[in-house]
C-alpha cells in the first residue's frame, strides 16, 4: 500500500469546482511534482493536504491513517511557501525553532536539532539574523530548515525556487535533489516550471481546471503525453504540433503533413488502425527535428524536409531554429556550430521515432 | 513596543479602570451649578463653607458655559442613569419641568418646619413647588431691568439719569462724544434676551409685557408696540463695540467698569462684579432701573433644586436646604451676588445703596402687581419658547432679519415652540 | 516615492528650492501662529496683554501664571488648578486607549485572518460606528451607565471612550492586517501555534507601525474629547477639558487670559508630545496601511 | 500569489472532532462577538433608539409615547435648521476643498527632499492634536476685530484692514471655514505625503525619461495616481464636516445671530437646552440620513472591490 494516498478528493468554492475527483498515491521516499498552468488548483491541492484548506469531499491518507480532520499542525506535515514566509521579527534560529517550540519541545534539545539542521543547509552563521538580513537564497534556506527540523511524514514545497534568479534557482533545485536523495524524505512539490518538475520529481502529476491529465514518470509524461495539452505544458520550447491525414501511398498508410507538401511514416508510438483520409496531429519536440548531422543513427523512420528557415535563437549549446512550410510554422533544434541564417531555405531531418499522434478533436493520444 | 511591557501596561491599566471614580464622602452633598464667574464663585464659597462647618463635605461640579447650557446636559446624563446629585442650581420653568418627570425630593416637612410658606414671596413659591410640594430652595431674587453705569461717565455727560428711552439714546450719545463704548453689551442669546425684555417693559409697560411674552398673545407680538420695540433694538445695536459678539457678561461689566464703555444693561448679578473690582454704589456707578421701567421688576430666581436622592444623603440635603434659607446666608450671600434674598424677613441693613432699592423695589412692584418673571431667565415661558423668542431676537440684533421679518416669525417661532 | 527631480539648469533649479522653502516656511507660520500666541500670551502679564500687541513678544517673560494655573487658579469653587483634572485625564486615556487599541487589533486579526461568511457585513457594520454623531448617544449612554453602576465614573467614562473608539481601531488594523501575508498565519499554524499564539508571536511584534497610528489616534480624540467628559464625568473626576472650560469660564471681571493660555497649554502638552515625538511614524504607520493608495 | 482564505479548522461537522476542536473554530468568533455586540447595542441599538424617540413628543427627559410625524413637522418648519443645512453645504465645500488642495499643496512640497521635514511635519500635523476647547480661546481672541488680527494690523500701521469676519452675520461661517482648515490640513497632508511616499519610483523615473516636466508629472501622473488618498481624505473630512460641534461652539457658539449654526449644534440646542427632544432626535435622524448616503455607498464600493 502507498505511503500517501489521496482517494476521491473534491473541493468546491461556492459552485465552483476547483478539483475534480483527484486520485493519487506515493510511495515512501518519493517526489511528486504537481504541475500545470496557474489556476489549475496545483495549490489548493497542496493546502488540502496541508489541512490548511477544507475538503468537499474525499479522503487524505498518510501511513494508513486518514487525517483529513486533523489540525494542520498535528498531520506532522511540513510545508515550504512559495514567500518562504519566515516570520520577520524572529531571529533565524528562532523561525526555524518555532515548530518545535509550540511542541513544548525542550529547549537545549531545541538547540541540538536547530544546529543540526543549519548545517545540512550551511547556514550556522545565519542563526541569530532576522530575515530582512537575508539574501533570497538564505532565506529560502531557511525555510526549508524550518521544514526539515520537524523531520515530517510529508514535505510540502509550494513553488519555491519561483522568486529566486535563474542561477539560484538551479543552484537550488540541485540541492533539493541531493536533499531528497539524502534524507530520504516523501516531498509533494507545486510548480509550474516544467524544468523543475522534471529534473525533481520521480512521479509528475498533470492538472488543468482542477483536473487530472497525466500521472507518470517524468520520461512518460514528456515522451508520452497522454494529450495535446500535457503535451504542449510540458518541455520548452513546446512541442510542435503539426496538422495531418492519414494518406496512402501504395498500400502503406502514411501522414500527409505541411498541407500535402512532405509525407512522413506513422510513428511506431502508434499501433492503432488509422483509416486513410483520418485527420491527426502529429507531435514532434524540437529535438526530433534536427540537421542532417545530428540525426540519430538508431532512427527507424526519418523524413528530410525542406521549409523557409524565419528565426534563428543560438543558445549556446545548441540553435532553435523557427522555420516555415505551407504557412506552418515548428521549431528545430540544430546544433550550434550549423551554419544557418533567416530567409534561407534548409533541410531539416524529422525523426519520427519521438513522435507522438494525436486526435484532434479529442486531444487524446492516439495509442 | 515590547510585548511584556504591553501587558504590564494593559494590566495597570485595567487595574487603574477598575479602581478609578469609587471614592466618595458619607455626608456630602453635591451640587451642580454655572456659577463660576469670580463674583459668582465667591457668594457660592459661603454655602460651602457653612456646610463645611457642619461637617458635610461639599462635592463641587461646576458646568461652566452658556448660563448653564453643557450644565443641563450633564444634569440629563446624570438624572437619566439614576445618580443624580444633590441639589441643582435652576431656574423658572426648568424646574416645573424636572418636577414634572417626578425626579425631584420633597422638602415638605423642613419647610413646614421653618415655616417657609409665610417668608417666601408668592412669585417664588410658583416655582419652588410642584402640586403643592416644595421641591426647592429659593436662594435669591434676581431682578433684570437694571441700567449700570459708569458715575465718571455720567458726571461728564451731565449726571442726569435717563428716565425713557428717548434719554438713554441722547445719553449714550454722549458717552459717544467721549470716546468711548456707550453700551457695552455681550453677543450671546441671553444677553440679547435680556436686553430685549428690558425694552419691552419700558416701550410697552407691565400689561404688555405680560400681554405679550408671558401670555404670548400674537396680537401683541405683532403690534406696534412691538415695531417699537424692535426699532429700539436696532438703534442700540449702533451703540455697541465692534467686539460685542459671542462675550460673556462679566468681560463687558468690566469694560464698564474700567470706563471704555459708560453703560451696560444687565441683570443685577452685575453688581458683584463692581464689588470684587473695590467699587462702591453712588460714588464709582450708578444702577438704576431700565430707563422708563422704574416700579416694575422683572425677576428671577436662582433655586437650589433638590433631586430624590437615596436615603443615605437625604439628611445632608436637607442640611443644605436649610441651610440656604438661613437668614444669615441669606444676607452674606446676596450682598456678594448682588441679588436680594429669597426671603422677605432679612432686615436690609447689612446691603449697599443698590441692594436696599432691589429690595425695596421689589416689595413695592410685588404689592402693586408690577412684579413679573423674566422671560430671557426662564420665569416666563418654557425653554424651548425662550429658545424660540431668543432665535428671533437675537437674529435681528444682529442684522440677519428686519423688524418686518422679526414682528412676523417671533409668533410663528412661539407657536411652533409650544 | 522619491520626488521627481529637476533636470533643468543649476540656476533655475536653486529658485525652485528657494520658491519651494519660502512657501513651506510661511505655510508653517501661519500653522503656529495659534500656538504662538498660546504660549507668547502666557508669559506675559495682563497689562502687558491689554496694552501691547497680541503677537509681540513678552516683554518680561513670566512664569506666574503657568504656576497659577497648574495650581492655584479657581475653578468653581476650589482654587487648585488644573493639576488634578490632568491626572484625571490620564487615568481616564491610559486604559481606554490600551483596551481600545487591543481589541481593534483583535478584530482586525479575525476579520483578515480567520474570515467566516460575513465578515464583511461585519465589518461594514463595526466601521458605520465611527460616523454616528456623538451628542445622538448621550441620553441612551447615560442610562446604560446607570444600569451597569458606572454612572459618573473613570471606569464609565473609560468604558464610553472604548465603545465608540473600537469602530476606529478596528478599521485600522484590519487595513493594516489586510496586506499581512496569509502564508506566515498558514506557516504557524502548521508550525502548531494556535489562535492567540499567532496573533502574540507573529503578528503583534510587526505591528509597530499601526500601533502607533492607532495609539496617537485614540490618545489625542480621547484627551481632547469634551462631550462625553461633561456629560458623563462631574466635578473632582473631570477630565481635563472640562475643567479647562470651567477655567476659562471662570473669570472674574478682568479675564485672566494668560492663565487661561497656560491652562490650554498644559491641556495641550501631552497630545503635541505624542505628535512630535511619534510624528514620523505617524506618517510611516499611514502609508503602512491605515490609507490605501 | 494564490487568494486563498485561510479557513484553518476544518468546517465540516464530524463527530470526531473533539471539543476542544471546536472552541478552536469558534474562538476566532468569541473573540470578536463582543465587540460586534458592542457595536450593535450601542451604534445601532442607540440609532433605533433615536428614530423612535423622533417619533414621540419627549420634551426634557425621553417619553415613549408615539405620537407620529410632528417632531419631523416641527423640524422642518424651523427656519434655523433651513440656515444649519445651508451653513453645512456651505462649510462641507469648503471645507473638503481646501483641506485637500492645502494638504495635498504641503505634501507635494514636503515631497521635494526637503532638509527639515523632521520639524516642519510635525507643525503641519500639530493642530489636529488639539482641540477645540483648548485652542478655542486663542482663536476666539485672534479673529475678534478689536483684540487680534485687525487690531494687531492697525498698531503695525495698517490701519484700513477690516477683518471683522467673526461678527458679521454673513462672513462668520468662513472664520468656521478658517479654523476647521487650519486643524484638519495637517492631517489631510499626511495623508497625502504617505500616499506620494508609497507611489513606485519607477514610474516617476520612466515619465522623466520620456520628457515630462515636474508639473506635468505632478498633474498628469501622480495626482491620478493618488485617487484612492483623495477617496479616503474626502470620506475622512466629510465625516468630520458633519461632526464639527466643538468648532462653532469653541469660536462662535452658533452666532452671531445663527449664522454660524450646523445640524449638529442644532441636534444638540434642541435636545440639551431647548427641552424639544424630539425634534433633537429628529434631526438627529436626518443628519444619520446624510452621513449615511455618503459613507454606505462607499463601504458597499470599498468591500466589493476586495473580492476581485
Amino acid at each position: 500500500m502507498s505511503f500517501l494516498e489521496i482517494k476521491n478528493l473534491s473541493k468546491k468554492i461556492g459552485n465552483n469546482e476547483v478539483l475534480k475527483n483527484i486520485n493519487i498515491e506515493l510511495e515512501k521516499g518519493g517526489f511528486l511534482v504537481l504541475v500545470g498552468p496557474s489556476g489549475c488548483g496545483k495549490s489548493t491541492l497542496l493546502n488540502a493536504v496541508a489541512g490548511l484548506m477544507p475538503l468537499t469531499s474525499g479522503e487524505i491518507i498518510v501511513d494508513g491513517q486518514v487525517i483529513n480532520d486533523l489540525h494542520p499542525s498535528k498531520r506532522d506535515i511540513a510545508m515550504v511557501f512559495q514567500s518562504y514566509a519566515l516570520y520577520p521579527n524572529m531571529t533565524v534560529e528562532e523561525n526555524i525553532g518555532f515548530a518545535l517550540e509550540m511542541r513544548g519541545v525542550e529547549k537545549a534539545e531545541r538547540a541540538e536539532a536547530i544546529r543540526n539542521v543549519a548545517k545540512v543547509l550551511q547556514i550556522e552563521h545565519l542563526l541569530d539574523r532576522r530575515p530582512s538580513q537575508l539574501s533570497g537564497g538564505q532565506r529560502q534556506r531557511v525555510a526549508m530548515g524550518r521544514a526539515l527540523v520537524r523531520q515530517p511524514r510529508v514535505f510540502l514545497f509550494d513553488e519555491p525556487l519561483s522568486n529566486l534568479d535563474a542561477k539560484l534557482r538551479v543552484e537550488m533545485r540541485a540541492e533539493i535533489k541531493s536533499l531528497h536523495h539524502n534524507t530520504d524524505a516523501t516531498i509533494i512539490y507545486v510548480t509550474h516550471d516544467q524544468i523543475e518538475a522534471m529534473t525533481l520529481a520521480t512521479k509528475i502529476v498533470v492538472l488543468k481546471e482542477g483536473a487530472i491529465q497525466q500521472v507518470g514518470t517524468p520520461a512518460e509524461i514528456y515522451n508520452r503525453p497522454a494529450n495535446l495539452f500535457v503535451a504542449d505544458f510540458m518541455g520548452s520550447p513546446a512541442m510542435n504540433m503539426l496538422k495531418g491525414k492519414i494518406v496512402s501511398t501504395s498500400g502503406v498508410r502514411q501522414i500527409s503533413i505541411f498541407d500535402g507538401s512532405a509525407v512522413v511514416a506513422i510513428p511506431s508510438s502508434v499501433t492503432t488502425d488509422l483509416v486513410e483520409g483520418r485527420e491527426v496531429i502529429l507531435g514532434l519536440r524540437p529535438e526530433g527535428i534536427t540537421d542532417s548531422g545530428l540525426v540519430d543513427p538508431t532512427a527507424d523512420a526519418i523524413a528530410r524536409i525542406d521549409a523557409d528557415v524565419v528565426l534563428v535563437e543560438p543558445t549556446g549549446s545548441d540553435t532553435f531554429v523557427t522555420a516555415r512550410l505551407q504557412g506552418t510554422t515548428f521549431t528545430a533544434r540544430v546544433r550550434a556550430d550549423v551554419t544557418i541564417a533567416p530567409k534561407e531555405r534548409f533541410t531539416f531531418v524529422f525523426n519520427l521515432d519521438k513522435a507522438v499522434v494525436f486526435d484532434p478533436t479529442s486531444g487524446e493520444r492516439l495509442l | 513596543m515590547n510585548i511584556r511591557t504591553f501587558t504590564k501596561l494593559a494590566a495597570g491599566a485595567a487595574v487603574i479602570a477598575l479602581t478609578a471614580g469609587t471614592a466618595k464622602a458619607q455626608e456630602s452633598v453635591e451640587v451642580l451649578h454655572w456659577w463660576t464667574a469670580g463674583g459668582e464663585a465667591a457668594a457660592l464659597n459661603v454655602l460651602k463653607d457653612n456646610l463645611q462647618k457642619e461637617g458635610i463635605s461639599w462635592q463641587d461640579m461646576p458646568v461652566a458655559g452658556g448660563s448653564g447650557v453643557q450644565a443641563m446636559t450633564a444634569l440629563r446624563a446624570r438624572v437619566t442613569s439614576g445618580d443624580p446629585p444633590t441639589a441643582v442650581q435652576m431656574l423658572g420653568f426648568d424646574i416645573k419641568d424636572w418636577a414634572e418627570m417626578g425626579v425631584l425630593g420633597n422638602l415638605n416637612d423642613l419647610a413646614a418646619e421653618q415655616g417657609w410658606d409665610k417668608v417666601i414671596p408668592a412669585a417664588l413659591q410658583e416655582f419652588s413647588k410642584f402640586d403643592g410640594d416644595w421641591i426647592a430652595a429659593p436662594v435669591n431674587v434676581h431682578s433684570t431691568n437694571w441700567l449700570w453705569l459708569n458715575k465718571a461717565a455720567l458726571d461728564k455727560a451731565g449726571g442726569a439719569e435717563p428716565k425713557n428711552m428717548d434719554e438713554l439714546f441722547a445719553l449714550l450719545d454722549k458717552f459717544k462724544e467721549q470716546g468711548i463704548t456707550p453700551l457695552a453689551h455681550g453677543g450671546q442669546p441671553w444677553q440679547d434676551g435680556t436686553l430685549w425684555e428690558s425694552v419691552v417693559l419700558s416701550v410697552g409697560g407691565m400689561d404688555f409685557y405680560k400681554k405679550a411674552v408671558i401670555e404670548a398673545d400674537a396680537e401683541a407680538l405683532s403690534s406696534d408696540t412691538m415695531r417699537q420695540v424692535f426699532d429700539d433694538m436696532t438703534k442700540l445695536r449702533g451703540y455697541f463695540d465692534p467686539n460685542f459678539s459671542g462675550r460673556d457678561w462679566n468681560l463687558s461689566t468690566a469694560l464698564v467698569i474700567e470706563g471704555n464703555a459708560g453703560a451696560q444693561q444687565m441683570g443685577d448679578w452685575s453688581k458683584g462684579e463692581w464689588l470684587r473690582a473695590d467699587k462702591k454704589p453712588g460714588t464709582d456707578f450708578v444702577c438704576m432701573r431700565f430707563p422708563g421701567t422704574q416700579g416694575s421688576v422683572l425677576f428671577n430666581s436662582d433655586q437650589f433644586v433638590m433631586f430624590d436622592v437615596g436615603d443615605d444623603q437625604r439628611e445632608a440635603q436637607l442640611k443644605m436646604a436649610s441651610a440656604v434659607e438661613d437668614p444669615a446666608f441669606q444676607i452674606a450671600f446676596n450682598t456678594v451676588k448682588g441679588s436680594v434674598p429669597a426671603r422677605t424677613d432679612v432686615p436690609d441693613t447689612e446691603f449697599d445703596d443698590c441692594g436696599k432699592k432691589g429690595m425695596k423695589d421689589l416689595a413695592e412692584a410685588a404689592a402693586s402687581g408690577n412684579l413679573a418673571g423674566s422671560m430671557a431667565h426662564g420665569h416666563a415661558q418654557p425653554s424651548a419658547v425662550k429658545e424660540a423668542i431668543f432665535d428671533v431676537v437675537t437674529q435681528h440684533l444682529n442684522g440677519q432679519i428686519n423688524t418686518d421679518q422679526a414682528l412676523e416669525r417671533l409668533p410663528q417661532a412661539i407657536a411652533s415652540a409650544q | 516615492m522619491s520626488a521627481p527631480s529637476d533636470t533643468v539648469s543649476a540656476g533655475s533649479a536653486r529658485t525652485t528650492r528657494l520658491v519651494i522653502y519660502t512657501l513651506l516656511l510661511v505655510l508653517a507660520a501661519i500653522y503656529l501662529l495659534p500656538l504662538y500666541v498660546m504660549l507668547t500670551t502666557s508669559f506675559k502679564s495682563l497689562a502687558e496683554i491689554r496694552g501691547g500687541d497680541m503677537l509681540a513678544l513678552p516683554r518680561d517673560p513670566s512664569l506666574d501664571s503657568w504656576f497659577k494655573a497648574w495650581g492655584e487658579a479657581c475653578i468653581g469653587v476650589t482654587c487648585e488648578g488644573i493639576k488634578g483634572y490632568f491626572w484625571n485625564s490620564i487615568k481616564m486615556v491610559v486604559p481606554a486607549v490600551l483596551i481600545s487599541t487591543v481589541l481593534g487589533a483583535l478584530n482586525g486579526y479575525v476579520l483578515t485572518k480567520w474570515r467566516f461568511p460575513g465578515h464583511k457585513l461585519v465589518f461594514g457594520l463595526m466601521l458605520f460606528a465611527c460616523f454616528i454623531p456623538f451628542q445622538a448617544v448621550l441620553i441612551p449612554m447615560a442610562r446604560v451607565l446607570g444600569i451597569f453602576g458606572m454612572a459618573n465614573t473613570t471606569s464609565g467614562l473609560v468604558f464610553v471612550h472604548v465603545v465608540y473608539g473600537l469602530g476606529f481601531t478596528t478599521l485600522f488594523f484590519r487595513n493594516y492586517y489586510e496586506a499581512f501575508p496569509d502564508e506566515l498565519i498558514k506557516a504557524a499554524m502548521m508550525d502548531g501555534a494556535g489562535f492567540f499564539k499567532i496573533f502574540w508571536r507573529i503578528l503583534l511584534p510587526s505591528s509597530g507601525p499601526i500601533i502607533v497610528v492607532t495609539v496617537i489616534y485614540q490618545f489625542t480624540n480621547i484627551w481632547n474629547d469634551f462631550l462625553f467628559g461633561v456629560s458623563f464625568s462631574s466635578g473632582a473626576e473631570s477630565p481635563m477639558t472640562v475643567a479647562l472650560n470651567n477655567l476659562v469660564s471662570s473669570s472674574t471681571g478682568v479675564k485672566e487670559y494668560n492663565v487661561d493660555m497656560a491652562a490650554a497649554v498644559f491641556a495641550a502638552l501631552p497630545t503635541l508630545f505624542v505628535y512630535i515625538v511619534a510624528g514620523r511614524y505617524f506618517v510611516r504607520g499611514l502609508m503602512a496601511g491605515a490609507v490605501k493608495g | 500569489m494564490t487568494t486563498i482564505e485561510p479557513v484553518p479548522y476544518v468546517t465540516e461537522q464530524r463527530s470526531r472532532r473533539s471539543y476542544k476542536d471546536r472552541l478552536g473554530t469558534l474562538l476566532p468568533k468569541i473573540v470578536l462577538a463582543p465587540s460586534f455586540a458592542i457595536t450593535l447595542v450601542f451604534v445601532y441599538g442607540f440609532i433605533l433608539w433615536t428614530v423612535y424617540l423622533s417619533f414621540t413628543r419627549s420634551r426634557i427627559l425621553p417619553i415613549y409615547e408615539l405620537v407620529g410625524f410632528d417632531a419631523y413637522y416641527n423640524l422642518w418648519s424651523q427656519p434655523s435648521w433651513y440656515m444649519a443645512i445651508k451653513n453645512l453645504a456651505i462649510f462641507g465645500v469648503l471645507y473638503i476643498s481646501f483641506c485637500i488642495v492645502i494638504g495635498l499643496t504641503i505634501a507635494i512640497l514636503m515631497d521635494q527632499r526637503i532638509r527639515a521635514e523632521g520639524v516642519l511635519r510635525p507643525i503641519f500635523l500639530y493642530p489636529m492634536a488639539l482641540s477645540f476647547v483648548v485652542t478655542g480661546t486663542a482663536w476666539k481672541w485672534f479673529l475678534n476685530p478689536g483684540l487680534g488680527l485687525e487690531k494687531t494690523m492697525h498698531n503695525l500701521g495698517w490701519e484700513s484692514f477690516k477683518f471683522d469676519w467673526l461678527i458679521n452675520t454673513d462672513m462668520a461661517i468662513y472664520t468656521i471655514v478658517i479654523a476647521g482648515v487650519w486643524q484638519a490640513s495637517g492631517f489631510i497632508m499626511a495623508m497625502f505625503l504617505a500616499g506620494l511616499r508609497g507611489i513606485d519610483g519607477e514610474i516617476i523615473k520612466a515619465a522623466q525619461i520620456d520628457g515630462a516636466p515636474t508639473f506635468a508629472i505632478y498633474r498628469r501622473i501622480i495626482i491620478p495616481m493618488l485617487r484612492p488618498v483623495f477617496l479616503s481624505a474626502i470620506i475622512v473630512l466629510a465625516h468630520m464636516a458633519i461632526k464639527s460641534y466643538d468648532l462653532v461652539i469653541a469660536l462662535t457658539g452658533g452666532g452671531p445671530g445663527n449664522a454660524t449654526e450646523l445640524p449638529s449644534t442644532f441636534m444638540y440646542s434642541y435636545t440639551f437646552t431647548r427641552s424639544q427632544m424630539a425634534v433633537g432626535s429628529a434631526s438627529a435622524v436626518m443628519m444619520l440620513m446624510g452621513i449615511t448616503a455618503i459613507i454606505v455607498p462607499y463601504l458597499y464600493s470599498e468591500l466589493r472591490e476586495k473580492r476581485s
